[in-house]
């Protein structure tokens, strides 16, 4: 089958692509202004022996190749450098944040699917109807409002004022619970993120859903469904919904930059302890081998999903699987 | 295109859009003029002031007019947004243009830069770009176009790619246009209208984009950008929410205007239902 | 004589824009079981539109207006949802101009055939399976049981016009409507899809309904013919008659433009100006700007079909 | 002998793949195979034959729209590949194209002054106050009457036939002595194209042009054209004098044409012999070894599989690529009870 050429063929291609992110790292630390120790240890009291150390590690006194050729080394063998701010290794503390995000970003990522999905099938079905034109002006007010904006909103009202959901961080730290005590809780710090993470993602992928629906109701298929008997339940569902949804794929794929755009900016609302909180101190803190760490390690992050999003569409459109 | 405006007309929500946009570009050029206080003046004695008769929209923490940074917050978030939009459409259109008329190597180079660019999560490059560079409006601006522009010239590209299979740019050719003539008066005319609706839409985004950087402290700090104001504001929102909320309401006003109005020309310059014919 | 369908005054309008287009104008027609009838005309003269009025398909902004399409004597229009779903398909089924498009990318050939026939037939998966194998091989295509495991993009033009051929036959129909079937497809693939679906709808005793501008099909695989001209009937007669004697000055100006290839022409003939517009339609008989026999009364007075001596039916002052 | 004003000789065009997604593919799609013609002054040559069989393509290149793979061609004795780039220019001139699409061969944004004025303005052929008044008498040629109301048309202001009309302008005011018309009538109703038809043949008498015509219609390359090349798979298969084509036709390709071609008369089509080929015309990704029609043809033998058929040559220029072309006559009778439509 051609569809396991296929992942090989991406798979290596992957690997330049990775490649070109270290490249940018590297000369994006190279040209930015000052000495770039102290990208690598960050700026402020490093002791001379750290940085001595760190030079020699980074091969900093050497040509520029050979700096490359040991900066490169250094990443593939997860040597991230060191946050001064955290007093940690990058890499570990990139990973112990890893989790807290994910939960976040999986979370607002099936809510803001499922439900931009559901409704834009049902607006396409219904085009120009009242609650057609209702879920369209929503969608636009939700993609046109900032992030944080929404955050803050909700965070005033809900939090502050009416006390409903607790402020800040992913868990009750001065009262930690246990079990199901403890999921409970977490769900409770969960809300208000997720509303505003998915908010954004609900209104573009309710659109976008609407839209193709629309065009997909349209297409000569679906008059040879009804000219054969097939009732409109079933050509909704099993002419319309498919031709749908295919493409739809590769659409949350290429939105996952925005996904974790948003993520950073909820995370600093909310103090979620996850990656975009952890970007957020460091540009504060001015944290550089940090925040060249976290870049890394994102744009790895968004290769692979876009490779496994472009694997799926490959696996499941029977146009390219038999091609 | 008479009739393309009177189509854009008929919809009253693309010109609420217009109507906002226009009013938010007004504020922004008069800016000062308008402004009753100097944005940066600091009044220990007016500090967290409610909206009043004085501060239509209050005073922040330190005692500041939020009406009147408002007005410079608008000037420099619409500057960012249309600045950096028009750079990253024009750059885009002559990247996409070249690469779809002539193919080959170029074209080579262009997508595989421009595939790079997509994978690279671009806030988050811009983040970057904008912590090791300093945060200066015009950093923002540089950031913000170096990482949008590809999808302009991608969109560019297939539209040529499409349009320069037309029978009549072949019959341009035999008339003896040469590439340049067959480019600028045959494709590019025909190419613009949905390089036009997304450039209009980044516009916002752009938008978006410079708010979120002042959020996490990115913003230029000489400058009183909505974004600044808003990140300025966040901690003492329980007390002063009118300083926090007047700015985000404008930015999403703003952003909110530019989509809309690129919506409304989507819907005139691609019209799926009016048949030509 | 036993007349399948008859359909009566039936008129389908567009709002587009504010403007009506009549795209189907009163028009009258009908169907004898198991004969083969022609609706010839030229591109917007609404014959499609009288197809999808019959198996009410019409889509927004199009409206069917007035009218009455009687199938074995019941007003179909008047059905509901349900029961009309039972009718399409079942009892009157359709093929289309481009195999390509009409066909549902994601859905293997087979399931596309024997979904009709679990549809109307309510049997299981497995033996509408063998149906659809079995009608895969009544529309000829070669290696039944390895075709209806394919998508559509699998096969060529050729092959998913045998396929639309498949689903609309699966049921065995009492009336096909074919809507330009071959326009898409080469001569000589034309002639084999013409030649499968006369054999088929003859053995099946299946009334054929082809709408087509090509006036060689006609000839070839018709027996009655009706003549549309800006969305009126102009002209109904039986093959023969009118190819020998058309009656309609449209009808014989339209035979006049087709070129034979067994002799040179030596002129090109044509009909003057241009067709009518689809909303400004003109007054009188529509026809009249471009007629070469135009008399006075012609622009005042419309015609109404008149019952002509030669067993046909034209709509022209010139019959009285 | 009349002047050749284009040659060309053993032209093949090919075309790469374009799979999507599997990044090397050396496929190449075989558009154009090794065609060989002559186009004389005045002249109608008709290249018939079924979509994907290169005719396109063909007529493309000799209009300078798409280029070579190998093979030459030659435009009054001068090969192209070696003209400079002045003498290209000129070339371009003297051979002008008329398209299928009369709709899409219009620019939305133009109007049909500036559609006509462009040709003229590049090539300095009127002075510029002239230009109006040569627009117009262009018009005037093609029918356009009265020429002031169509000057600022746009291609939704017009019909079918009076874009097609404009579209012969154009290809006209540069004064060419070549003009490829691909399928020229074939988009458009039947009752306006005895119009093109008329006006196409008017002009090649007044002003002595050669059409290089495209057309998958029998009926119109009967009527219109002098000498006709059936083309099969980016091949000749037969060519000849149109009289001598269609009513001695050499090949079995041609007879299954013919006989496929529907004819608008009862009593004719149903009474004649025919042949229905099965089976689909194969990819020119790939094309079938031996005689590329051996794959549909009634009458292949093991041999047809295994050996390219060479020429055969008839009077009066009529060749056949067929293995039995000088037996044709009996064996389509003996295999298949059917014969070429003979009336």
């Amino acid at each position: 089958m051609h569809l396991r050429r296929y992942v090989m063929g991406r798979l290596l291609q992957a690997v330049p692509l990775i490649f070109v992110v270290m490249t940018v790292n590297f000369i994006l630390i190279q040209s930015a202004p000052g000495d770039p120790i102290h990208l690598l240890i960050g700026e402020g009291s490093a002791s001379e022996e750290l940085i001595e150390l760190t030079r020699a590690e980074f091969g900093l006194d050497k040509p520029l190749h050979v700096q490359f050729v040991s900066y490169v080394k250094n990443v593939l063998q997860l040597n991230l450098g060191y946050s001064l701010r955290y007093r940690q290794d990058v890499f570990d503390l990139i990973l112990s944040r890893i989790p807290a995000s994910l939960l976040l970003m999986g979370t607002a990522f099936v809510v803001s699917s499922v439900a931009g999905i559901l409704l834009g099938l049902y607006a396409g079905t219904r085009k120009d109807s009242l609650a057609d034109r209702a879920a369209v002006v929503l969608s636009i007010l939700g993609y046109s409002m900032p992030v944080f904006f929404l955050g803050l909103l909700l965070l005033t009202v809900f939090s502050l004022n009416l006390g409903w959901f607790p402020a800040q961080g992913m868990y009750n730290i001065r009262n930690p619970q246990e079990g199901w005590g403890l999921v409970k809780d977490v769900a409770h710090h969960l809300v208000l993120p997720v509303i505003t993470y998915s908010a954004f993602q609900l209104a573009l992928i309710f659109r976008v859903t609407r839209v193709k629906m629309q065009q997909v109701m349209k297409e000569d298929y679906i008059t040879t469904a009804r000219a054969k008997g097939v009732g409109e339940g079933r050509v909704v569902f099993r002419h319309a919904v498919p031709n749908t949804l295919l493409p739809i794929v590769t659409i949350l794929g290429l939105n996952l930059e925005w996904l974790l755009a948003g993520s950073v900016l909820t995370e600093t609302v909310f103090a979620w302890p996850g990656l975009g909180r952890l970007m957020f101190d460091a540009v504060s803190a001015r944290d550089f081998p940090l925040l060249m760490g976290l870049f890394i390690v994102i744009s790895s992050f968004v290769i692979i999903v876009n490779l496994c999003t472009d694997v799926i569409y490959r696996a499941i459109d029977p146009r390219v699987r038999f091609a | 295109m008479d009739s393309h405006w009177r189509l854009y007309f008929h919809n009253w929500v693309s010109v609420l859009g217009l109507a906002i946009l226009v009013l938010l570009a007004l504020v922004a050029t008069l800016g000062p003029a308008l402004a009753p206080f100097d944005p940066q003046d600091i009044g220990i004695a007016y500090r967290a002031l409610p909206p009043g008769m004085v501060n239509w929209m209050g005073t922040d923490e330190l005692g500041r007019d939020v009406f009147s940074r408002s007005i410079s917050g608008v000037r420099v978030s619409l500057l960012v947004g249309v600045v950096a939009a028009a750079a990253s459409t024009l750059v885009g259109i002559v990247v996409g243009s070249l690469a779809g008329y002539f193919g080959g190597v170029f074209d080579h180079i262009l997508m595989r830069i421009t595939e790079v660019f997509q994978v690279i999560p671009q806030f988050f490059l811009a983040v970057v770009l904008v912590a090791l560079f300093s945060a200066s409006v015009f950093n923002i601006i540089v950031a913000i176009a170096i990482l949008t522009w590809p999808v302009i010239a991608r969109l560019t590209r297939s539209e040529f790619l499409s349009l320069k299979t037309r029978q009549y740019v072949d019959a341009a050719r035999l008339s003896g246009a040469s590439d340049a003539r067959v480019i600028f008066r045959e494709i590019l005319p025909n190419a613009m209208g949905p390089v036009i609706v997304s450039g209009t839409l980044l516009v916002g985004r752009a938008m978006l984009t410079e708010a979120g950087l002042s959020f996490l402290g990115l913003g230029d700090p000489s400058r009183v950008s909505l974004g600044v104001m808003l990140y300025q504001s966040r901690p003492f929102i329980q007390f002063a929410w009118w300083a926090a909320l007047f700015p985000g309401l404008l930015i999403f006003l703003a952003v909110l205007s530019t989509n809309l109005v690129g919506d409304g020309l989507n819907d005139v310059i691609n019209p799926q239902m009016v048949e030509e014919r | 004589m036993d007349e399948l369908v008859r359909v009566e005054g039936l008129s389908t309008h567009y709002l587009t824009g504010g403007l009506t287009v009549r795209a189907v104008d009163n028009v009258s027609l009908g169907i004898r079981r198991g004969e083969a009838v022609a609706l010839v005309g030229e591109s917007g003269s609404g014959k499609s539109t009288i197809a999808f009025s019959m198996m009410r398909l019409v889509s927004r902004p199009g409206r069917i207006v007035a009218g009455r399409v009687l199938l074995d004597g019941q007003d179909i229009l008047t059905l509901d949802d349900a029961q009309m779903t039972r009718i399409r398909g079942g009892e009157m089924s359709m093929v289309f101009q481009e195999p390509m498009t009409f066909l549902n990318p994601l859905i293997r050939v087979g399931e596309q055939i024997s979904e009709a026939i679990r549809i109307h037939q309510g049997i299981r998966s497995a033996q509408a399976r063998e149906q659809a194998i079995d009608t895969l091989r009544l529309v000829q295509l070669p290696n039944p049981e390895t075709v209806v495991d394919y998508f559509p993009h699998q096969l060529s033009g050729g092959m998913r016009q045998r396929i639309l051929i498949a689903i609309a036959i699966a049921c065995r129909p009492s009336l096909l409507i074919a809507d330009e079937p071959t326009t898409a497809l080469d001569v000589t693939i034309q002639a084999q899809i013409m030649q499968l679906m006369c054999k088929l709808c003859n053995d099946l005793g299946t009334a054929l309904l082809l709408i087509t501008h090509n006036l060689g099909l006609v000839a070839e695989y018709c027996d009655r013919v009706y003549v549309m001209y800006a969305g009126q009937i102009v002209e109904e007669a039986s093959i023969f008659e009118v190819f020998k004697a058309p009656q309609h000055p449209y009808t014989a100006a339209l035979l006049d433009c087709s070129l034979m290839f067994d002799r040179r022409a030596e002129e090109f003939r044509s009909i003057e100006g241009r067709p009518p517009s689809r909303v400004q339609i003109p007054s009188g008989c529509r026809f009249h700007p471009r007629c070469s026999r135009v008399m006075p009364e012609c622009s005042q007075t419309p015609p109404s079909m008149t019952d002509l001596a030669s067993g046909g039916r034209a709509r022209c002052l010139l019959h009285g | 002998m009349t002047e050749v004003l284009v040659e060309v000789e053993d032209l093949k065009v090919y075309f790469p793949v374009r799979d999507g997604w599997s990044t090397k593919d050396d496929r190449q799609v075989k558009a154009v195979d090794g065609i060989s013609l002559a186009l004389r002054h005045a002249e109608v040559l008709a290249v018939v034959g079924e979509s994907g069989c290169g005719k396109t393509t063909l007529g493309r290149t000799v209009a300078g729209l798409a280029s070579p793979t190998s093979g030459r061609v030659w435009f009054r004795g001068k090969d192209l590949a070696t003209l400079s780039s002045g003498e290209r220019k000129t070339y371009r001139r003297q051979v002008q194209m008329v398209f299928q699409d009369p709709y899409d061969s219009m620019n939305p944004r133009k109007t049909a002054f500036q559609m006509i004025a462009q040709p003229l303005t590049i090539n300095r052929i009127v002075p510029k106050t002239d230009l109006v008044n040569e627009v117009l008498r262009l018009f005037d040629n093609v029918g356009l009457a009265p020429g002031e109301a169509y000057l600022n048309r746009s291609r939704h202001q017009l019909s079918g036939g009076e874009r097609q009309r404009l579209s012969i302008a154009r290809s006209m005011s540069v004064n060419p002595s070549v003009i490829v018309a691909d399928e020229p009538v074939s988009a458009l109703d039947i009752s306006i194209q005895g119009q093109i038809l008329s006006l196409m043949r008017k002009l090649q008498e007044e002003s002595s042009i050669a059409y290089l015509f495209i057309s998958h219609d029998l009926a119109v390359v009967r009527s219109l054209a002098d000498r006709v090349m059936i083309v099969y798979l980016g091949q000749i298969v037969e060519e000849g004098t149109t009289d001598g084509v269609f009513s001695n036709p050499r090949h079995p390709y041609t007879m299954a044409l013919l006989a496929a071609h529907p004819i608008p008369d009862p009593e004719l089509s149903r009474n004649r012999h025919r042949i229905v080929l099965t089976g689909d015309v194969p990819s020119p990704i790939d094309p079938p070894t031996g005689c590329r029609f051996h794959t549909r043809c009634p009458i292949a033998r093991p041999v047809c599989s295994q050996q390219i058929p060479p020429f055969k040559d008839f009077r009066n220029g009529h060749r056949s690529a067929c293995h039995f072309a000088d037996q044709l006559q009996s064996m389509a009778r003996l295999l298949n009870e059917s014969g070429p439509a003979s009336h």
